[in-house]
C-alpha cells in the first residue's frame, strides 16, 4: 500500500510512548527474550514481526505485566511509559493495563453474554453514567471490531457459541471498548477473514489517530499496511527495528532479509 | 505406519476397533456400574430406614371420656391452681386410668380378671400430664366430663404396627396378649385409632418409660440453629480462605504451612473439635454449654476444611485464559476473582458446602463434649438469644434414640433419619439449583 | 441460667430422664437437661468449678475416685452431695430361642479367662463349647459380648464374675503361687481375658449387644437388667449361681452381681439454682425411686435404705471424705 | 450501651459512611464518574471499611484487654485473709465477678436499685442470699471485703464499658472522617479497599491456623498429664492395647494405628475407584437429566448419619461378609471385621470423592476432549489420558478429603470393625482405630485423672502429628507430580 | 503459483472420497448450514473460503462428525465416506475419526509433555510396535509438522508451555502421526509464521499424494497455493465450489467475485 505516507506521519509523532531497555525475560531457566530494547512512539503502530516461538507474545506480554501471571517467567531490564517504570514497586499493574489495553493470541472471551462480555471493562473503569451510554459503547465498539452485524440480534447469547473468528474480533471489542492508550495486540487477524481483516486494519489506522497500537503478526503484508515501524525478532533478540518502510525494502541484517524475502503469508 | 486403516470399509469394525469399543464399552459399564453402586445402596440404606421409620410418624391415640371428680383432683374445692398442683400426674394417671376401667366396663369390653393397672397401662404416661395441664389451665372443668384423646401405650401401638405380636407379647414382660385382645376390641369400638402423629415432629423428646411421646421440635430446632450458624460463618471463611490461598497467597513458607495445616484438620477426628470446642468456647470464653451457639461453632470449625479444599479445587480448575482476559482489560486481581473466577467456580464451592453441610449436620461425636448430647425437652428461644439457650440437635436425637431399651425407639430413630434427610434435602435444593444454574463447559 | 444442668453416666441417664420428666411436669421450673457422656467426663464437669457455666449434678455409675474429689477441690468445690439412688443389676442373657443358661462365676472365668489351670499347670485357655466349661452347660460354642474396657459395667463383670470365679475355682492360689504369693499380679492374671475373639468386648451400649445376638445366634452377652425387662421377647436372661435376676432378688441380695448408682450434688449451687433442691429431692423420694415408683418399673433396683438418703438430702449433709 | 446496640452503631455509621463517601467522590468529579480514578462505589467501601473496621477491632481487642487489667488492678485490694483455706485468689476473683454480675442482674430484674446497693453492706445483709433469688450462684458466703472487692470491680467494669462506648464510636468516627477527607478524584480508592479486602482473606486463612492452634493447646497439656502417669515409650512402643479399670493397662498406640489405617485403606480401595469411576459416567457420560438426578442423589450418601451405616455394617454386610466369605474361606468367623467397616465405609465416602472430581472433570475445557475425538480416540481413551491428568490435582484433593473422613470416622468402625485392638493382616478379624478409642476413653466411666481417660488426649495428639506428617508428604507428592504439567 | 499443473493433476484423481449431499446444521434454532452438496475427491486438496461465521468450521465439524460433541447441534442429509453413510448407526465415530483426522482453529495441546501429545494418536490406534518405532513416528510428525527443530531438545517439556505457532504446529504433528484418510484442518496456518507456513504447505502437498485433505483459510493466497478444489461459503450456503483456479480467477457468482476481489489477506 502506502507506505510512503505513513512514514511520514510517523515522523510527525515522535513522542516514545514506552521505552524498553535491555529487557530480558527468563521462563525458569529458559532465556525467552535477550537483551531488547525498543522505543514505542505515541500515536504510531508498532509491528512485531518474526518467526514462531521467537518470543513476540513474551515480548508484548511484558509492556503491561500480563507476563506477572505466569509464576515462572521473570523480567529484567526497564520497561518506561511515559517515562515511568512501569515495574517500579508504586505502579498498579490494573492501572497500567487500564491504560495499555491487549488483544491475545488465542480468543478467549468470557463465558458470558456478547454484550456483557464488551460492556465488562466500561463496567469496571467507570467509563460510562448510564445504561444508554454503556449500550452506545458496546454498539460503537462491536462495530469497529466489525462484528456489529453478525451479533446485534444475539447480543444476550453466550460469547463462547461463536465461530473462531467471531470470538476474536468480540475479544477486539472488548479491548476497545475501554479505550486504553496503548493497544497490544497479538496476531489479531489471524483468524480472520479478508473482509474482516481489512475492518480490523481500518480500526487501527483509526486508533492510532488518538493512541499507540502494537500489533504482533505474520503477515508481511498486513506490517506493511498498518504500521509505521516494525520489529523483527529472532531466538529472542530483536534483530532489528526501523521504519517499516525501511526495513521491507531496506533491511539492514541478513536474517532479517531472508525471512523477509521468504515473504509468502 | 500408514497401514492402518486403509480401505477398510466403515460399516465393519476391525479387530482392534472392536477392542477399543468393547474397552469403551466396559468403561462405560464401570462408570454405571459405579453409579448404580452408589444408588443401589442408597436405595438399600433408604429403604431400611424408611421401612422402620415411617411408621414412626403414626401413632396409635386412644379415646375415652373421663369425668374430673373433685375428690381426686382438688381436695381443697378453691380452684386455685396453685393449690391444686399439689396433685401430681400420678394422682391424674389414677383419675385416667379409672375412667378407662368404667368406660371400658359400661361397654362390656373388660375382660374378666383384668387388673385395673393393666388397663391402665394402656395409656401412655405422658396422658397424665395432658390431663393435669388441661385441668390447671381451666380449673372450672373439675367436675365435668371430658373427651380426652391420648396417646396409647407404646407396646398397644407397636400391636397394630406389627412390632408386637402376640407370641412376643406372651415372653413380654411389658404387655400382655389379654391387653393386646383387649386393644383389638377397643379399636373395634372406635376408642382406638392409628393417626398422623404431629407430635412426632413438633414435639420434645420424652424419657425411656414413653416412647410413644418421644418427638424431635426441640431437635429440630437445635439443628437448624446451629446449622445457620455454620452456613454464616463456615460458607464465607472457608471461600475468603480458599480464594486467598489460590490467588492471592505467594508461594512461601507460611501458604505452605497454611495449606498442609488445612487438609491436617480435614483428618482431625470430630471428637477433638469436641475437645476444642469445650477448652476454647465454654472454658475459656465462658459460652453456656449444651447451646446451639458452641455447637454451631464447633461444627464450623470441623466443616471449614471441606470447604476450603473443594473450593480450591474448583477455583483451580477455572483456565487461565479468563483469567488472562479479565486481567488483560485492565480488571484487578480482586475483580477477576469476584466477577469471573469466582462464578466459574460456583458448582464446586457449593458442592463442596452440600457435603460440608451434610456431615455437619449429621455429626455426633463433638457435640458430646460441649454438652449437646443430651435430654432436653424446653424449646429454645427465639434467635438471638435462643442461640444460648439448651437444646438438641437431630443426630443427637438419631443417636439417643438407637441407645435407649425400649424396641420402640427403634422406628423413632429411623423416623429421626427421615427426619434429618429431609431437613438436609431441603437445605441442598437450593444449593443444586445454585449449582445447576453455574455448571457450564467452556 | 434457671434449669438444672445435670451430665454423666449413661447408665443413669433413663432414670434421670424419667425423673426430669416427671419433675418438668409436676413442677413449675423447667425440665432440668441431663447430658449423657461418661461418668468420668460428669465428675470432670462437675469438678471444674462453681458457678452458671458448670454443671449441678454429675450421674455416675461407680463411686467418685479420690482423684476426681481433689480435682474438685482444687477447683473450689469443696462440698459435694453424695446421692444413691439404687443398683444397677447385671444380666446374662442370649437369644430367646437357645438354650437354656444356669452359671456360676467359675463357669464364666474358665470360659474367657486368657489361661486357666489345668491339672494343676497354667495353660491357655483351650475351652471350645460351654459343655467343656461346664458338663451341665449345652455344647455351644463360646462367644460372649461383654461391655467394653470404657464402661463401668465391665468393672463389676470382672470384679464379680471373672475375679470371683477365679478364686472359686482355685485358680487365684495357683497363679498367686507362680507371682510368689503378690496377690495384686494374681488378680490381674485372672481377669486378663482371652483375645481369640471369644470374648469380644462391646464399646457401644446394649442395643449393639442385642443386634450382635441377633446377628450371633449363639452368643451370650452382658446387659443391664433395665435393658433385659424392655426386651424379655427377644432375650433369654441365664441364671447366675442358680438366681434368677429379678428387681426383688436384687434387692433382697440372693443375685450376686450388681451395683450401686450414684449421682453427685454440687452443694454450693444448692439454693442458686432454682429447682435444684426439690429435684434431688423428688428424684430420691418414694414416688420416683421407691419399689413401686416409676424407676423400679423401669429395672432400678430400689435401695432398700432410701430412706436415709431421703434424710441425708432433705438436710444436705455432704459427702464425708471417702475411706 | 449494650454491645450488640454498639455493634450495630457502627456499622449503621459505616453504612452511612458508605453512601456519604459515593457521593462525596461523584460530587469531587462534578457528577463524571470518569473524572474518578476508582469506580464511585470503591470510594464508598473505602470509608465503610475505615468506619467499621479498626472500631470494630478495637472493640474486640479492648473486650479481650479489659477484664485482664481490671482484674489485677482490683485483685490487689483482697487480701490474704480473704481467702478461704484451701482457695485461691484466682477462686475468689471469679466469686467477685460474680457478684458484680449478679448485682447487674438484680438491677437489670428490677430487684434493687444502684443506691441500694451502693448503701450495702456485705456486714449486715446475706448478699449470698439475695443473689441467689436472682439466680445467681455463688461458691461460698460473701466476706465484707470480697463485697468491696465487688462493688469497685463493678464500677471500673462499668467505667471501662463507658470508655469502651465512648472510644469505639470516636474510633469509628474518626475513620469515617480520615477516609471522607481523602476522598479526591485521584484517590486510589479501589486499592485501598482491595487491600483491605486482601486483609480479610488473609485473617480468614488463619483462622486455619487458628484452629491447629487451639486443638493443639486444647490437647497438649492433658498429654502431658498423661505421660506424666504413663511411660511415653511404652505408649509408643508397645504393640499391645489393654485398658484395665484398676489401672496396670497397656495403652501402645500401634494396634490403633495400624487399625486405622487398614480401615482407611480398604475404605479408600472402595470409595476411590466408585467414586472416580461415578465422577467419569456422570461428567462425561450420563445425559444431564440422568447427572442432575444422579449426583443429588448420591451426595445424599455423605449426609446419611454415620449411625445408620453402623447398623448396616452390623447387621447386613457384617454376617454377610462373615457367611459368604471370611467362614468359607476360613479366615475366621468374626462378623466384625475391619473389611465389613472399610466396605461400609466406602461406601459413605463415595459421593467425597465423585461429586468434588464430577465438578472438576467437567472444568476441564471442551476444547481437550475435542482435540482428543479428533485423533479418533474413544470417549473412554479421552477421559484416562487426557481429562484425567488434566483434572489429577483436583482429584488428588478429593481424595484426600476422603482419607481424612475416614481417618475421623467412628460410630461405622464402632459397628462395623469391633472394638478390639490388634494388629493383624486377616481383613476378616475385628480391629478398632484410633479415633475409636478417643471418643470411647474419653466418655467412658474411667475417672478423668487416670491415663485410661487421659491417653484420649495423647491419642488425639498422635495422630494429629501423625496425619500432619502425611499430609506434608501428600502435598510433596502432589507438588512434584503436577509440575510435569504446568 | 502453479494452478495449472496442480489442477491438472486433480482431474486424474477423479474418485469421490467424501459425498456431502443436501448437508443441513442447527445450532438449537440457528440455522448454520443450508443445504449443503459438496463431493471431496482423493487426493486432493480441497479448500473452503467465505467469510468469518460462516460456517466453514461448522460444516468440516460434520464431515468426521466432531459435532456429536456439541449437544445443541444436529444435522440432517447425507455425508457419504468411501461411498459409506457416516451418520449410518453402524458407523462407529471412533473408526471414523481415525480415518478422517483433524486440526482445531484454536490450538489445543493436551496438559502433556510434547512426546506424549504427538504419540498419543499413534499409541491409541495401536500403530507403532515398539518404543523405537514410536519415537521414529514422533519425529517425522514432528518434521512434517517443521516442529521438529524447535522441540527436539525439550520434548519432555509440557506442550501448554509452547508459543501459539508453536502449538498449533504440535496439532498438525499430533493429526498427522495418526496416518488418516483424509485430513481436516481448520485454519491451521493462521498463527503461523511464513516459513512455518510454506513448512505445512508443503506438507499439505506430501500429504496429497496419498490422502485427501480438506483446508478452511481465510488466505485466498493459501487456497490459492495448496489446493485443487475450492468451495465458497457465505452465511450457510455453499455458493459455489469448482476448481481453485476457476473460482479464482473466473467467479460464477457475484457474491464470490466481491469476496476475491476485495483480496487482501
Ligand atoms: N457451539 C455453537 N453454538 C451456537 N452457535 C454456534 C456454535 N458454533 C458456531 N455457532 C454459530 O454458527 C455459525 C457458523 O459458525 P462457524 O464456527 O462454523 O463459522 P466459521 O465459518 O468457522 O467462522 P470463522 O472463520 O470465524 O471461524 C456462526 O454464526 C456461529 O456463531
Ligand atoms: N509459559 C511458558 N513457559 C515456558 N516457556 C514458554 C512459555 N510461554 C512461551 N514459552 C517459550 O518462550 C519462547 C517464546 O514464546 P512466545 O510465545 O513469546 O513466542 P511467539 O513469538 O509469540 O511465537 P508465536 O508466533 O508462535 O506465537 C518459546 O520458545 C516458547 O516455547
Ligand atoms: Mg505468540
Ligand atoms: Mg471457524
Amino acid at each position: 500500500m502506502n507506505d510512503m505516507t505513513l512514514t511520514e506521519r510517523a515522523v510527525s509523532a515522535q513522542d516514545i510512548k514506552i521505552a524498553a531497555k535491555d529487557v530480558q525475560v527468563f521462563y525458569g531457566d529458559t532465556h525467552a527474550i535477550k537483551d531488547v530494547s525498543v522505543d514505542i512512539l505515541d500515536k504510531t503502530v508498532t509491528a512485531f514481526i518474526g518467526p514462531s516461538g521467537c518470543g513476540k507474545s513474551t515480548f508484548l506480554r511484558t509492556l503491561n505485566r500480563m507476563n506477572d501471571t505466569i509464576d515462572i517467567c521473570r523480567v529484567e531490564g526497564d520497561i518506561l511509559l511515559d517515562g515511568e517504570d512501569i515495574y517500579d514497586k508504586k505502579v498498579d499493574p490494573v492501572q497500567l493495563r487500564a491504560k495499555v489495553g491487549m488483544v491475545f493470541q488465542k480468543p478467549n472471551p468470557f463465558p458470558k453474554s456478547i454484550y456483557d462480555n464488551v460492556a465488562y471493562g466500561p463496567k469496571i473503569h467507570g467509563l460510562t453514567r448510564s445504561k444508554a451510554e454503556l449500550d452506545e459503547v458496546v454498539e460503537s465498539s462491536l462495530k469497529k471490531a466489525a462484528l456489529w452485524n453478525e451479533v446485534k440480534d444475539r447480543l444476550h447469547a453466550p460469547g463462547t457459541g461463536l465461530s473462531g473468528g467471531q470470538q476474536q474480533r468480540l475479544c477486539i471489542a472488548r479491548a476497545v471498548a475501554t479505550s486504553p492508550e496503548v493497544l497490544l495486540m497479538d496476531e489479531p487477524c489471524s483468524a480472520l477473514d479478508p473482509i474482516a481483516t481489512a475492518q480490523v486494519e481500518e480500526l487501527i489506522d483509526e486508533l492510532r489517530e488518538n493512541f499507540s497500537v502494537v500489533i504482533v503478526t505474520h503477515s508481511m503484508q498486513q506490517a506493511a499496511r498498518v504500521s509505521q515501524r516494525t520489529a523483527f525478532f529472532h531466538l529472542g533478540n530483536l534483530v532489528e527495528f526501523g521504519e517499516t518502510g525501511q526495513i521491507f525494502t531496506n533491511p539492514q541484517d541478513p536474517r532479517t532479509e531472508s525471512y523477509i524475502t521468504g515473504r509468502i503469508g | 505406519m500408514s497401514t492402518a486403516s486403509t480401505n477398510s470399509s466403515l460399516y465393519t469394525l476391525d479387530a482392534r476397533t472392536k477392542r477399543r469399543n468393547a474397552a469403551e464399552k466396559r468403561f462405560r459399564l464401570y462408570g454405571m456400574a459405579a453409579v448404580a453402586f452408589g444408588v443401589l445402596a442408597l436405595v438399600v440404606l433408604l429403604s431400611s430406614v424408611l421401612g422402620t421409620g415411617l411408621s414412626a410418624f403414626r401413632q396409635t391415640f386412644l379415646t375415652t371420656e373421663i369425668t374430673l371428680d373433685e375428690k381426686a383432683l382438688d381436695k381443697s374445692g378453691t380452684r386455685d391452681p396453685e393449690v391444686m398442683a399439689k396433685v401430681t400426674t400420678i394422682g391424674y394417671a389414677k383419675v385416667l386410668q379409672n375412667a378407662l376401667v368404667d368406660e371400658l366396663t359400661a361397654k362390656g369390653l373388660l375382660p374378666e380378671g383384668m387388673k385395673a393397672k393393666d388397663v391402665g397401662g394402656m395409656i401412655s404416661k405422658e396422658a397424665p400430664a395432658q390431663l393435669r395441664d388441661r385441668v390447671l389451665a381451666n380449673p372450672d372443668l373439675i367436675g365435668q366430663t371430658i373427651t380426652m384423646n391420648v396417646l396409647a401405650n407404646g407396646r398397644i401401638d407397636g400391636y397394630f404396627k406389627g412390632r408386637v405380636t402376640m407370641e412376643s407379647a406372651a415372653l413380654d414382660s411389658n404387655v400382655s396378649p389379654e391387653q393386646l385382645q383387649l386393644a383389638e376390641a377397643m379399636r373395634d369400638a372406635g376408642m382406638l385409632d392409628l393417626k398422623f402423629n404431629w407430635g412426632f415432629i413438633f414435639g420434645p423428646d420424652a424419657s425411656e418409660l414413653r416412647p410413644e411421646a418421644a418427638g424431635l421440635g426441640v431437635a429440630i430446632i437445635g439443628s437448624a440453629y446451629m446449622m445457620l450458624i455454620v452456613l454464616a460463618l463456615a460458607l464465607p471463611i472457608g471461600v475468603a480462605a480458599s480464594i486467598y490461598l489460590e490467588e492471592f497467597a505467594p508461594q512461601n513458607r507460611l501458604t505452605d504451612l497454611i495449606e498442609v495445616n488445612i487438609s491436617n484438620l480435614a483428618a482431625v477426628p470430630s471428637i477433638v473439635f469436641g475437645i476444642l470446642g469445650l477448652a476454647v468456647f465454654i472454658n475459656f470464653a465462658g459460652l453456656p454449654q449444651s447451646s446451639p451457639l458452641v455447637g454451631g461453632l464447633v461444627l464450623s470449625l470441623m466443616t471449614l476444611p471441606t470447604i476450603i479444599i473443594a473450593t480450591r479445587a474448583a477455583l483451580k480448575a477455572v483456565p487461565p485464559s479468563i483469567k488472562d482476559a479479565a486481567l488483560g482489560i485492565g480488571a484487578s486481581k480482586m475483580q477477576t476473582v469476584f466477577h469471573h473466577i469466582l462464578p466459574l467456580a460456583m458448582p464446586g464451592i457449593l458442592t463442596g458446602t452440600i457435603i460440608g453441610l451434610a456431615q455437619a449436620l449429621g455429626e455426633t461425636a463433638p457435640l458430646l463434649l460441649i454438652g449437646m448430647v443430651a435430654f432436653v425437652r424446653d424449646y429454645p428461644g427465639a434467635p438471638p438469644e435462643g442461640f444460648t439457650d439448651p437444646a438438641a440437635a437431630l443426630p443427637v436425637q438419631v443417636y439417643n434414640f438407637t441407645q435407649r431399651a425400649d424396641p420402640a425407639f427403634i422406628e423413632r430413630a429411623s423416623g429421626a433419619i427421615i427426619v434429618l434427610m429431609v431437613f438436609l434435602l431441603a437445605m441442598n435444593i437450593l444449593a443444586i439449583i445454585l449449582r445447576r444454574r453455574f455448571e457450564r463447559r467452556w | 441460667r434457671d434449669n438444672i444442668q445435670t451430665a454423666g453416666s449413661s447408665t443413669v441417664l433413663p432414670y434421670a430422664t424419667i425423673v426430669a420428666e416427671a419433675f418438668g411436669e409436676n413442677f413449675d421450673f423447667p425440665t432440668p437437661v441431663v447430658e449423657s457422656g461418661g461418668s468420668g467426663a460428669g465428675r470432670k464437669k462437675l469438678c471444674e468449678g462453681v458457678g452458671e457455666n458448670t454443671i449441678d449434678i454429675a450421674n455416675s455409675s461407680s463411686r467418685i475416685k479420690q482423684s476426681d474429689i481433689d480435682l474438685c477441690a482444687s477447683n473450689g468445690v469443696n462440698e459435694i452431695m453424695e446421692v444413691r439412688i439404687g443398683y444397677d443389676g447385671i444380666v446374662f442373657a442370649s437369644d430367646i430361642n437357645g438354650a437354656d443358661f444356669a452359671f456360676t462365676p467359675a463357669d464364666w472365668f474358665k470360659a474367657l479367662a486368657a489361661e486357666v489351670v489345668v491339672d494343676g499347670a497354667v495353660v491357655a485357655n483351650p475351652n471350645k463349647t460351654w459343655a467343656e466349661v461346664n458338663g451341665d452347660l449345652p455344647a455351644q460354642d463360646i462367644l460372649a459380648f461383654i461391655p467394653g474396657t470404657k464402661h463401668g459395667t465391665r468393672e463389676v463383670f470382672d470384679e464379680k464374675v471373672i475375679l470371683k470365679g477365679c478364686e472359686e475355682t482355685g485358680a487365684f492360689e495357683v497363679f498367686a503361687a507362680a507371682a510368689g504369693g503378690d496377690e495384686d499380679a494374681a488378680e490381674e492374671k485372672c481377669m486378663a481375658l482371652r483375645t481369640d475373639g471369644v470374648s469380644v468386648d462391646i464399646d457401644g451400649d446394649y442395643t449393639e449387644t442385642l443386634s450382635r445376638i441377633d446377628a450371633n445366634k449363639n452368643a451370650i452377652g452382658v446387659f443391664g437388667l433395665s435393658f433385659y425387662q424392655n426386651n424379655t421377647d427377644k432375650l433369654k436372661v441365664a441364671t447366675m449361681s442358680g438366681v434368677v435376676p429379678t428387681v426383688d432378688s436384687i434387692a433382697a441380695g440372693g443375685y450376686p452381681v450388681s451395683r450401686p448408682l450414684y449421682f453427685y450434688v454440687k452443694k454450693a449451687h444448692l439454693g442458686v439454682i432454682p429447682g435444684l433442691k426439690e429435684y434431688i429431692e423428688f428424684f430420691v423420694s418414694d414416688d420416683m425411686a421407691g419399689p413401686d415408683g416409676p424407676l423400679a418399673e423401669y429395672g432400678l433396683v430400689s435401695d432398700p435404705e432410701l430412706a436415709a438418703t431421703q434424710e441425708m438430702v432433705a438436710s444436705e449433709t455432704p459427702m464425708a471424705p471417702l475411706n | 450501651m449494650s454491645l450488640g446496640l454498639l455493634i450495630l452503631v457502627v456499622i449503621a455509621l459505616a453504612g452511612a459512611g458508605f453512601v456519604i463517601g459515593r457521593q462525596r467522590a461523584l460530587a469531587q468529579a462534578g457528577g463524571d464518574p470518569r473524572i474518578l480514578h476508582s469506580l464511585p462505589g470503591y470510594y464508598g467501601q473505602s470509608v465503610f471499611l475505615f468506619a467499621a473496621v479498626p472500631a470494630l477491632l478495637l472493640l474486640l481487642g479492648w473486650l479481650l484487654i479489659q477484664p485482664l487489667a481490671i482484674e489485677s488492678r482490683v485483685s490487689a485490694m483482697l487480701t490474704p485473709a480473704d481467702i478461704p483455706e484451701g482457695s485461691s485468689s484466682a477462686l475468689v476473683m471469679s466469686d467477685v465477678r460474680r457478684i458484680a454480675d449478679g448485682f447487674d442482674a438484680m438491677i437489670a430484674q428490677g430487684r434493687m436499685t444502684e443506691d441500694a446497693l451502693r448503701a450495702m453492706d456485705a456486714n449486715t445483709v446475706d448478699v449470698r442470699a439475695q443473689l441467689a433469688e436472682a439466680g445467681i450462684a455463688l461458691g461460698s458466703d460473701v466476706a465484707p471485703n470480697v463485697f468491696e472487692t465487688a462493688k469497685s470491680y463493678r464500677n471500673l467494669a462499668h467505667t471501662g464499658r463507658l470508655a469502651l462506648t465512648v472510644a469505639v464510636i470516636v474510633t469509628a468516627l474518626a475513620g469515617f472522617a480520615f477516609a471522607l477527607s481523602r476522598i479526591q478524584p485521584d484517590y486510589r480508592a479501589r486499592n485501598v479497599s482491595e487491600r483491605f479486602v486482601r486483609t480479610l482473606l488473609i485473617g480468614a486463612s488463619m483462622v486455619a491456623i487458628l484452629t491447629t492452634v487451639g486443638i493443639i493447646l486444647s490437647l497438649v497439656f492433658e498429654t502431658v498429664h498423661f505421660f506424666r502417669l504413663y511411660p511415653a515409650k511404652e505408649f509408643f512402643l508397645s504393640l499391645t492395647w489393654n485398658p484395665q479399670f484398676r489401672g496396670g493397662s497397656d495403652l501402645g498406640i500401634w494396634p490403633l494405628l495400624w487399625g486405622t489405617l487398614y480401615v482407611s485403606f480398604i475404605a479408600l480401595l472402595v470409595s476411590v475407584p466408585v467414586g472416580i469411576f461415578a465422577a467419569i459416567y456422570l461428567a462425561e457420560y450420563a445425559s444431564k437429566k440422568t447427572r442432575a438426578v444422579a449426583k443429588p442423589l448420591l451426595e445424599i450418601l455423605a449426609g446419611i448419619p454415620t449411625i445408620v451405616y453402623g447398623l448396616f455394617a452390623l447387621i447386613t454386610v457384617g454376617p454377610m461378609l462373615r457367611d459368604y466369605f471370611a467362614q468359607p474361606l476360613g479366615l475366621g468367623a468374626s462378623s466384625s471385621s475391619v473389611m465389613t467397616a472399610g466396605l461400609v465405609m466406602g461406601i459413605m465416602l463415595i459421593p467425597f470423592v465423585s461429586s468434588l472430581s464430577d465438578d472438576i472433570i467437567n472444568a476441564v475445557p471442551q476444547a481437550m476432549r475435542d482435540g482428543s475425538f479428533g485423533l479418533g480416540a474413544t470417549h473412554s481413551e479421552t477421559v484416562k489420558q487426557v481429562i484425567l491428568p488434566a483434572a489429577l490435582p483436583g482429584i488428588v484433593g478429593a481424595i484426600l478429603l476422603a482419607a481424612s473422613r475416614a481417618i475421623g470416622e467412628t460410630m461405622i468402625v464402632v459397628l462395623g470393625a469391633g472394638a478390639a485392638a490388634k494388629m493383624s493382616l486377616n481383613p476378616f478379624e475385628a480391629m478398632t482405630t484410633v479415633t475409636v478409642k478417643i471418643v470411647s476413653q474419653l466418655t467412658g466411666d474411667t475417672e478423668f485423672a487416670s491415663p485410661e481417660t487421659l491417653v484420649a488426649f495423647a491419642l488425639g495428639l498422635t495422630l494429629f502429628v501423625f496425619t500432619l506428617g502425611l499430609n506434608v508428604l501428600a502435598l510433596y507428592i502432589v507438588r512434584k507430580y503436577r509440575e510435569q504439567y504446568e
